[in-house]
């Protein structure tokens, strides 16, 4: 039984792999880029490798859509004043 | 007044501890002196980072 | 055949899977459920493999996750406020369901491990999971309104 | 070299690549076989140092110099980010206004911020036994501290997170790694060997020699280099404001210090 939890992780991370590359806009990236780093955990998990697991729960769950969201909201409100200054 | 605050935030702290400190002990598997101490003082760590996030969230 | 890497395989096909979808596809604030979901959903996931695996150190996996899921639902709440102001995202009845299915894992997985140590963590883990995800989504639905620009 | 001969080059370049990897899979061993060579001998030198993880054992003892290397590099790559994203000139910082968090979210975060932070410790603690150890564990904790931005605003986090403690934190961890690795020179075999000390008995905190050490020491480096990171990234994101740039905060008589970094 334990292959059948291996294709379906696997499934999952291509699913979300390729959705990730698919979604243009950023903010809607980040949101697959989390659910991604979630299913790539539970991979990781279902392959033995725990540690590796853990690292990608640790830096996909929080932190890497912080550092996103951050960078689209800083871009965003650059954006903004160069719309302004050449109508 | 100052004595007060002061046995207010020792007793915060000191609550803080303990509940942390039991936290450990659950997570942990095997127990044994050392595992304690560093228990012990990871709790610490915790207790304090968490009175000063509430201080900082109450602005002071 | 164990039992409990199948349930875990059907919580990831059926659960996990339909959260993919909803993140990819449709309007912003599904997408944040979805994402909300999919750690609500992971979690137990996690917890089912490890028992089912029998290695009682895959529950800090279960753990992290059970604490920095919500969080990160947060990030998404708090950064994303602005956008979310417009259609606030209303799912109580899909995080209920998660939540409940993630305190069923947790009680399935206390019966079978027995009183221990172990069940307090799983039980640490557990409340930790529905009450992240209850709360996340309830900052997703509007508990974040003051904090647009903050 | 117009974009069709280009694409020519990448399909030749592509298919090569490609015939290549296939031949190497074909001679793969067969997915789930029990021949493991490297595999063998790193849990025998694992188990001989009583480290109980041999993940641990292979990242902090057998392979430790390469170790070396991932932890310069998250120093060099936040010491990159500190330098770009720092306040120029023609910037000021706004300061960042309260923001009002309903009162459970609040509540959660002041809950969550020490779990999550003992639950960091605990696995850097625990790096040589369980899953885990200095890189997760670090994050953990580093993550931890911003749940006080998520829960209430930056306001409260800038008042409990002074990052230059964090920078020299970074850099004093850094070293205290490069401190472990010279005493392993001055102890007479090698940089970075784990003959200084007693291995311990087996799956305790005090088994495998340095690798505890050495644990400890990337946790804290990863944990004050993810904050440093974070603060250079939320300044920008929050307080950094442009000359000309349309704030609408800018506007509501916020007080604005004009200093450099």
């Amino acid at each position: 039984m334990g292959e059948a939890v291996i294709v379906v992780a696997l499934l999952l991370v291509a699913v979300s792999a390729t959705a990730a590359v698919a979604v243009r806009d950023p903010v809607r990236q980040s949101l697959v880029l989390a659910v991604l780093g979630v299913v790539l955990a539970v991979l990781f998990t279902v392959l033995q490798a725990p540690d590796v697991a853990l690292s990608q729960l640790a830096v996909g769950s929080a932190l890497t859509p912080l550092l996103l969201l951050l960078t689209v909201r800083k871009v965003k409100r650059r954006g903004r004043r160069r719309r302004e200054n050449e109508p | 007044m100052n004595r007060r605050r002061t046995l207010l935030a020792v007793v915060e702290v000191a609550a803080w501890w303990a509940a942390l400190g039991a936290l450990w002990l659950v997570f942990v598997t095997v127990v044994d002196p050392l595992e304690l101490a560093v228990g012990a003082g990871v709790a610490g760590v915790a207790a304090l980072a968490a009175r000063g996030a509430r201080r900082a969230v109450a602005g002071w | 055949m164990n039992g409990w890497i199948l349930a875990a395989t059907a919580v990831l096909g059926a659960g996990v899977g339909a959260t993919v979808w909803g993140v990819a596809t449709g309007p912003l604030r599904r997408r944040v459920v979805a994402q909300n979901l999919s750690t609500a959903l992971a979690c137990p996931a996690l917890l089912l493999l490890a028992q089912g695996y029998d290695r009682p150190a895959y529950v800090d996996l279960a753990l992290v996750l059970a604490l920095l899921g919500p969080v990160g639902t947060l990030v998404f709440a708090r950064l994303l406020a602005g956008e979310l102001a417009g259609d606030p995202p209303r799912a109580r009845a899909l995080t209920r369901s998660a939540a409940g299915l993630g305190a069923g894992v947790v009680l399935a997985l206390c019966v079978a491990v027995g009183p221990s140590r172990a069940l307090l963590k799983l039980l640490v883990v557990g409340v930790l999971l529905v009450g992240g995800n209850l709360l996340a989504s309830r900052a997703l639905s509007g508990g974040m309104a003051g904090a647009r620009r903050g | 070299m117009n974009p069709r001969t280009r694409l020519w080059l990448v399909a030749t370049g592509g298919a090569g690549l490609a015939a290549l990897l296939v031949a190497a899979c074909l001679r793969l061993p067969r997915f789930g076989g029990d021949r493991h060579p490297y595999g063998d001998r790193a849990v025998h030198a694992s188990l001989e140092r009583h480290t109980a993880n041999t993940v641990a054992s292979v990242n902090f003892d057998q392979r430790a110099f390469d170790t070396l290397g991932e932890m310069t590099i998250l120093f060099a790559a936040v010491l990159g980010c500190v330098v770009l994203l720092r306040q120029t000139r023609d910037e000021h910082r706004a300061h960042p206004e309260p923001a009002d968090v309903a009162r459970p979210v609040r509540r959660y975060a002041l809950l969550v911020l020490p779990v999550a932070l003992l639950t960091g410790l605990y696995v850097v603690a625990h790096g040589q036994l369980s899953p885990g150890g200095g890189f997760q564990g670090g994050v953990v904790a580093a993550t931890a501290l911003h749940v006080l931005y998520l829960g209430a605003d930056y306001r409260a986090l800038e008042r409990v997170r002074p990052v230059g403690a964090y920078e020299v934190g970074d850099a004093l961890a850094t070293s205290a790694y490069l401190v472990t690795g010279v005493a392993g020179l001055i102890g007479g075999t090698a940089f970075l060997a784990n003959t200084l000390l007693p291995y311990g008995t087996f799956n305790t905190l005090s088994s495998g020699g340095t690798v505890p050490l050495l644990n400890a020491a990337v946790g804290m480096e990863v944990a004050c280099a993810v904050v440093v990171l974070l603060a250079g990234f939320l300044d920008q994101a929050v307080e950094i404001v442009d000359e000309g740039e349309d704030d609408d905060r800018a506007g509501d008589g916020h007080h604005h210090e004009e200093r450099g970094k």
